[in-house]
């Protein structure tokens, strides 16, 4: 089970370099009456349409405690945290905020009454300034003629980036911010006011280690003020280190609500996906043939200097760094949608360059890119045409399209990637997000590729769907595709890669073999020595 | 929450409530009853009439005036138009006119040619055909009513502007859209009289208004400071006379810079009052309106002379120019003494 | 690149702003009486009624939204002003008829977007066609001449040799520019343009923000109303007819991004000002009337594509 | 009718709203005037509306991809100006004909190289060509009409078929030809995957910029047609033929259902559309109804149909 040996080896845990809750919290949270939940949910549903997002659930949080919320995409998890920011409306149960029963009628209300959420969703204000940004719908000082103060905003603002241990300018309009910086103003914005409750929806998914480590310590400053921190996340080792309690939900259902040292991490996915899950990664020889891609000195500048790389049939390359790093502006330079300034790429031994993406598509790359509902899919579009949109020359008749042989091709990649939950001629936005990366992949399968640029391919993607995509991984290594793989998460690299080579700041810092490559060596490569964080990508 | 289940009703709500404040704001003024049939005692024949729009005081007049003739006649009268002057909106109508069974049509064409297809597709339908105002291609129709002749007006114009100006200067024009062939037409006249009569005369530059009064206004002012030594403005339009006036006025150059043109009383009495008009021209479009349903009824009665001169009720005799052209009478130079006797 | 250059040309009006000056420059050498004071001011005051509901119509769009109903509008506020005018004369009844006219048909407007939910494409177009119908329904094709001088006074008299009018755009515009950068509602309304869900998030109430950018729409055409009816000293029933495109051409053309967010009040009246130097300079420069349509258009691409430079030289991402 | 981006059902309840209105205004409509209901006025009144119905096909299109296009009744004026004059300065009419369709190619080449080189919104590119164009065609004709065309010119704007005048039949074939490349062909596939996604579909490999190019040369070509009916219907090429076509194309193309925000929208509801509109303007006209209440009728028409449409669409999801 790589992630308990994974919670196990984290050198962060070990030296304590993460800090826990604080042993108050965890006091308060094992005994019995602590005094009143800051929150407390008791049978809350909710409907979209037919669908029931989450059903009966009960749920509270104690003041000082750290309560993790775990679950499958799907499970109801972020419904239920926007019922309580008051973006959702209930359709039964009730809500209690300090032994107040509450009706949030908007955003506004939950945060008037102490509740604070920072988004999944990495949405700022893009004109506006970073300072202004942690003030938007709320309150804002005023200077004596009525109008807005802006002084005093931009130096509260400072000074709560201080408290963050990170320098940003407050100034600069939100839209050049690096996605490092969006989620962390994001999380300034959400600790700004005096809430009694934080919650914190996947708050780490683009931050480096050292960002991770000084939001822990916010979380630890904020439980011992005697605050309620409720933590969403799919990374079971971070909640494992930071959560007092921890709550599961499956489909729209409370299953188990445990303090931390009940629950092992093999226990927590059996109840997260309802089985056991007896191995995540799949890894089988693969057998290496030609080189298929090789880039030299490529360069675009601010993006990425001088990259040489090379991958062979049948090899899986992980290439790991920080969010930021230049990984994914290369794979989309490779793909012909960013222009390469300099430097050549070869396939199969033959120069190209690409200006476009059907020009890659044509000589057998293809991008999976990490943006799934931005950048990969066409959601209101049913399935088949979404599989189909990439080879529609291939299966048009002189421009004419064939819904039966739409369908008959659909089918067959549907089925072999086990997509599951609708016709294909449903939309694709009523798949579950495991089931679209699938579809995602498929797509790209579709058009026969024998070189893949995987983008985080199993981002927001529940575990059951993430061995499902290694698995595939693993198949099409053997059947000799040459697959880059970009991915934040470590484990994932060091299982599933060949060779694994680290970007840092646009350069390529360390290439490392299978057996050579360990989670210290590639985090020291892709941080660097002299780490720096949080200035501002311009 | 409230909000949100409250949204769906106000949703409901708030397009028909909107519908109901418009419609009820149009009942309150109490204008516009929507056909504009008059209707006659005999209601046999049917005369469908058409000016180059609706909606401006100058066509309103002529509809005054067919309307009176329509009642005298004992006919039905169908006077519309479309609400901006295109002359492929007046082909449509003009098509809908046929359909209508009018016994008679007459148009005051925003286009000649434009218009001649469907005139005379009325012409094979057996309808009795006719154009007032502003002329179709001749082919076209069978009767042109001429308010006044391109000629008369041109001259008249030019007259006016002669005797304060001495005979001499540059001059601006102001006409509606380039467009527009009546205006060109006086145009052509105003500069052959020019070039006959008042050799130092000249007309300088030419501006289009678009019929918008503050275009008008703005051309004017741009034109007469960057040419202050203009002897002169034409307003050869309603709107671009008054819009000519109003710039004058306001840069202070009235009595320096003489303005005459082609508009309606009422819109000008202010200038003339003021001193910035001392003369302009026009005809009657009562009298106009009146004309044309007078022949347009004689047509449907098989009793148009070919010359000489044509009986129009209170009218009395008017003249026949060609065997297919009445002609209104001499065009009306309004001055200070007899603005106050016409209201259009 | 400098980081003063850069902030500058990091402003919405700044590659307007930099066209408006060079064109300038290229006047005063090319078009005699362009740099004369009076010609100057000229420049500005013929574009004053564009320019206020410019104003008006720079927060619709910068939240998101659009009006294309204002030609239609004006006329009908032009109307009110009129007609109570004609009838009671004075200057602060008639204005006050203009403004309340305004601000119900912009209600209107702003209740269909919010309520409703109909794109405010097709709101304000379906308007525009409503409106003008009301202006004929309701006047049944009489103009409205003969307005008293009172009436007209924001129109017609200047002071301390500037023409009222200028002197409106230039308070109005400090005015809205303060109220979008020193008010709770001016800030909203960059952030529900910029990003709706985050707005939604952040507890904005999206829906009251954006009503209010249409009832300010109606405020300040009938302010503008009374300054056309000042100006024109009349009302026909086509007035402002075809002035929505050319007021959503200075909002774009000025530099605030179509697509919401982002833009300022100085870019919508540097849109504006540009439109009236060029229409200008073109009488200046003797260009035949038939063809000052043309230079326009051409005039109104380039200064776009000077947006398209700006992007290239910082590297940005479309708007 | 298999359509990518919408599901049958919906697409059908959308259209069936529309016919519905139809319906109902058939109805009302022959009450208050004997003569609206009949063959020969129905064959009459489509001449007026092909000139709107061809625009309005590529509009939908490019309506789809979430782009718009203001230049179209400039452009109308344009070509009609370019084969007018150039006929008159002594081209063979059959050479100025074909002149006349390069320049609408050519301003919709024009307005597309703004839109894809330079990233520039589609409202703000051809609110200015529609100055441009508009500009072009005052300047090229000096303001003047040509009206002296050889008889046989007349035949595309007045011709018949038997009964069924001759622009009927080639709207009927243009419109067979925009909804089988909508429905059934990739191109159309590509136009839904842009409007609902451009940077996905950028990011699957659907050539955007050439789809998007060819939109907007595909709508120039149907402006060039539309101008050519035109000026034959009325026999006169003026500069300011087609003043205000954009806005009724645009109302029509919405009237029909397309979302203006893109991604959906049918060319069986934009057809609906087009008849909508021309059916209200001919059977107010003919039950004298004055026109002053048909532009009062017409916006709120737009408004209620588009609000009726928007509530379906958010019933039936």
């Amino acid at each position: 089970m790589i992630i308990e040996e994974h919670r196990g080896e984290h050198p962060g845990v070990q030296d304590g370099a993460y800090p826990s809750a604080s042993p108050a919290a965890r006091d308060k949270s094992s005994s019995d009456t602590p005094g009143d939940p800051v929150i407390r949910v008791m049978g809350l549903t909710k409907r979209f349409g037919g669908v029931t997002a989450i059903d009966g659930v009960d749920f509270d949080l104690l003041p000082g405690e750290v309560h993790a919320l775990v679950g499958e995409n799907g499970a109801g998890k972020s419904t239920l945290m926007k019922i309580v920011h008051g973006l959702y409306a209930p359709d039964e149960g009730q809500l209690e905020v300090e032994g107040r029963q509450v009706t949030f009628v908007s955003s506004r209300d939950a945060e008037a009454a102490g509740v604070a959420m920072i988004p999944q969703e990495l949405d700022l204000f893009p004109e506006l300034s970073v300072a202004e940004n942690l003030y938007v719908g709320r309150h804002r000082p005023r200077s004596w003629w009525g109008g807005l103060d802006w002084t005093a905003m931009r130096t509260e603002a400072r000074r709560q980036f201080e408290t963050l241990g990170i320098d940003i300018d407050v100034t600069l309009p939100a839209r050049f911010l690096s996605t490092a910086n969006r989620q962390i103003v994001l999380i300034a914005r959400a600790l700004m006011g005096d809430a009694r409750a934080v919650i914190m929806d996947e708050p780490t998914s683009s931050l480096t280690e050292r960002e991770v480590q000084r939001l822990f310590e916010v979380i630890k400053d904020l439980t011992e003020r005697g605050v309620g921190v409720v933590y969403v996340s799919h990374r079971l080792d971070e909640v494992f280190t930071i959560a007092d309690r921890i709550s599961v939900l499956r489909d729209g259902l409370h299953i188990k609500t445990a303090p931390v040292s009940e629950l092992d991490s093999e226990e927590l996915v059996r109840l997260m996906v309802g089985r056991a899950l007896s191995e995540l990664f799949v890894r089988n020889p693969h057998q290496h043939g030609s080189i298929a891609l090789e880039l030299k000195g490529l360069s675009r500048s601010s993006e990425f200097t001088d990259i040489d790389l090379t991958i062979h049939r049948g090899e899986v390359v992980g290439l790991a760094g920080l969010i930021g790093a230049g990984r994914t502006e290369l794979a989309q330079a490779v793909f012909g949608i960013r222009p390469v300034e300099s430097g050549e790429i070869y396939i199969d031994g033959e120069r190209v360059s690409f200006h476009s993406p059907q020009e890659a598509m044509n000589r057998g790359v293809v991008y999976v890119p990490e943006e799934r509902q931005s950048q990969g899919l066409i959601l209101p579009f049913p399935i088949y045409a979404n599989i189909t949109l990439s080879i529609l020359q291939k299966i048009a008749r002189a421009g004419f399209l064939n819904y039966d042989r739409e369908r008959k091709t659909t089918d067959r990649f549907a089925d072999a990637l086990s997509i599951r939950g609708a016709d294909v001629s449903e939309p694709i936005s009523r798949l579950s997000g495991g089931n679209q990366q699938k579809a995602m992949i498929a797509k790209s399968l579709a058009c026969e590729p024998s070189i893949l640029l995987l983008d985080e391919p199993t981002r927001g993607v529940d575990v059951g769907a993430k061995s499902e995509i290694y698995r595939l991984i693993d198949q099409l290594g053997q059947d000799g595709k040459a697959i880059l793989l970009i991915s934040s998460e470590l484990e994932e690299v060091l299982s599933m890669a060949d060779r694994v080579v680290v970007m840092r700041e646009g350069r390529i810092t360390a290439e490392f073999d299978r057996d050579e490559a360990t989670q210290e060596r590639v985090m020291a490569a892709a941080a660097g020595v002299e780490e720096k964080a949080g200035a501002a990508e311009l | 929450m409230s909000m949100k289940r409250g949204s769906v009703p106000l949703r409901w709500i708030a397009v028909p409530v909107v519908g109901l404040m418009l419609f009820a704001a149009c009942g309150e003024s109490g204008v516009g009853q929507a056909p504009e049939s008059a209707q006659g005692g005999g209601g046999e024949s049917r005369i469908c009439m058409m000016p180059k729009l609706v909606g401006i005081p100058y066509f309103n007049a002529s509809q005054k005036g067919a309307e009176e003739a329509a009642e005298e006649l004992g006919v039905d009268l169908t006077y519309d138009g479309p609400t901006e002057a295109k002359a492929a909106l007046q082909v449509q109508m003009i098509e809908q006119f046929i359909q209508q069974g009018c016994q008679a049509i007459t148009v005051a064409a925003n286009d000649p040619n434009a218009l001649a297809p469907a005139m005379k597709k009325a012409m094979d339908a057996d309808i009795r055909t006719g154009a007032w105002d502003a002329d179709v291609a001749p082919d076209a129709r069978e009767v042109f009513v001429n308010q006044a002749t391109f000629q008369a007006i041109g001259y008249a114009l030019v007259d006016i502007m002669a005797e304060q100006t001495g005979g001499k200067g540059e001059f601006l024009v102001v006409t509606g859209s380039l467009t527009a062939p009546n205006q060109n037409a006086w145009l052509k006249e105003m500069k052959e009289r020019m070039a006959d009569k008042y050799p130092d005369m000249h007309v300088a530059s030419l501006e289009p208004g678009e019929e918008d009064l503050q275009l008008g206004i703005d051309v004017t002012t741009d034109y007469l400071r960057a040419n202050p030594d203009t002897a002169g403005v034409f307003g050869i339009t309603s709107v671009a006379l008054p819009g000519a006036a109003e710039a004058v006025e306001q840069l202070g150059l009235d009595g320096k810079v003489a303005v005459t043109g082609l508009s309606t009383p009422n819109d000008n009495k202010q200038y003339i009052d003021a001193g910035v008009i001392e003369k302009f021209v026009l005809w009657n479009p009562i009298d106009l309106g009146y004309l044309a349903v007078h022949v347009a009824n004689a047509q449907i009665e098989g009793k148009m002379p070919e010359s000489g001169t044509f009986e129009a009720g209170r009218l009395g005799k008017v003249k026949m120019l060609a065997p297919d052209e009445v002609l209104l009478g001499p065009p009306v130079i309004f001055t200070e003494q007899n603005i106050n006797d016409y209201n259009f | 690149m400098p980081a003063g250059v850069r902030t500058l040309l990091l402003r919405p009006e700044a590659p307007a702003l930099i066209f408006l000056v060079l064109l300038a420059i290229v006047l005063a050498f090319t078009a005699e009486g362009f740099l004369d004071p009076a010609n100057l001011e000229d420049n500005i005051a013929r574009v004053v009624v564009l320019g206020v509901i410019a104003l008006g119509v720079n927060q619709v769009v910068l939240s998101g939204e659009i009006d294309i109903s204002v030609g239609s509008m004006l006329g009908l506020c032009a109307f009110a002003v009129g007609a109570v005018g004609e009838s009671q004369g004075g200057l602060i009844l008639p204005l006050l008829a203009g403004i309340g006219t305004g601000v119900v048909a912009g209600s209107v407007n702003g209740a269909l977007v919010t309520l409703g939910r109909i794109p405010s494409i097709i709101v304000t177009l379906g308007m525009l066609y409503a409106l003008r119908g009301m202006i004929l329904v309701i006047t049944g094709g009489r103009w409205i001449t003969n307005i008293p001088s009172d009436t007209r006074a924001l129109g017609l008299q200047s002071v301390a040799g500037v023409s009222v009018p200028v002197i409106i755009l230039v308070v109005l515009l400090v005015v809205v520019e303060l109220i979008s950068r020193n008010s709770t509602w001016g800030r909203n309304v960059f952030a529900v343009g910029g990003n709706r869900r985050a707005a939604r998030f952040a507890g904005l109430s999206a829906g009251r923000t954006r009503f209010l950018a249409f009832v300010l729409v109606g405020v300040l055409t009938g302010i503008a109303a009374a300054i056309y009816v000042g100006r024109a000293g009349g009302v026909q029933t086509n007035a402002g007819q075809g002035l929505e495109l050319q007021v959503v051409a200075a909002v774009v053309v000025g530099g605030t991004s179509i697509s919401g967010g982002r833009g300022s009040s100085v870019a919508a009246i540097t849109g504006a000002v540009l439109i009236g130097v060029i229409l200008n300079g073109l009488v200046l420069l003797d260009v035949p009337a038939e063809w000052q349509s043309a230079m326009l258009g051409a005039l109104i691409l380039l200064a776009i594509s000077t947006d398209a430079l700006r992007r290239r030289l910082l590297r940005e991402q479309p708007s | 009718m298999i359509s990518a981006a919408v599901p049958r059902r919906l697409k059908l309840s959308r259209e069936l709203v529309l016919l519905a209105i139809l319906v109902a205004l058939v109805i009302a409509l022959s009450l208050m005037s004997p003569v609206f209901l009949t063959i020969s006025n129905f064959l009459n009144t489509s001449r007026f509306f092909v000139e709107i119905g061809l625009v309005a096909l590529g509009m939908t299109l490019i309506i789809i991809t979430g782009g718009i296009d203001l230049s179209v009744g400039a452009g109308l004026g344009l070509v009609s100006v370019a084969l007018g004059f150039t006929f008159k300065a002594g081209l063979p009419l059959p050479l100025a004909l074909f002149l006349g369709v390069g320049v609408g190619l050519a301003g919709g080449y024009f307005n597309s190289l703004f839109i894809t080189k330079l990233d520039l919104h589609p409202l703000v590119v051809t609110l200015g060509t529609l100055a441009l164009y508009r500009g072009l065609a005052l300047g090229l004709s000096r303001a003047d009409a040509v009206s002296n065309f050889p008889g046989w010119f007349a035949y595309f704007g007045q011709f018949y078929l038997g009964a069924v005048p001759g622009q009927l039949i080639v709207f009927i074939v243009a419109v067979a030809i925009v909804w089988v490349l909508l429905a059934r062909t990739r191109y159309g596939r590509y136009v839904y995957a842009i409007g609902n996604n451009e940077q996905a579909a950028h990011f699957s490999g659907v050539p955007v910029a050439r789809v998007k190019t060819a939109l907007y040369v595909g709508t120039g070509l149907l402006v060039a047609l539309a101008a050519i009916i035109y000026t034959s219907r009325v026999s006169t090429a003026r500069a300011d033929s087609g003043t205000g076509l954009e806005l009724d194309v645009i109302s029509a193309v919405v009237l029909g259902g397309a979302s203006i925000y893109g991604g959906s929208g049918t060319i069986a509801g934009t057809v609906l559309g087009v008849v909508i509109i021309a059916t209200l303007r001919n059977g107010l006209t003919l039950a004298a109804v004055a026109t002053t209440y048909q532009v009062l009728i017409l916006g709120l028409l737009l408004i209620v149909a588009v609000f009726l449409n928007e509530f379906f669409r958010k019933t039936e999801e």
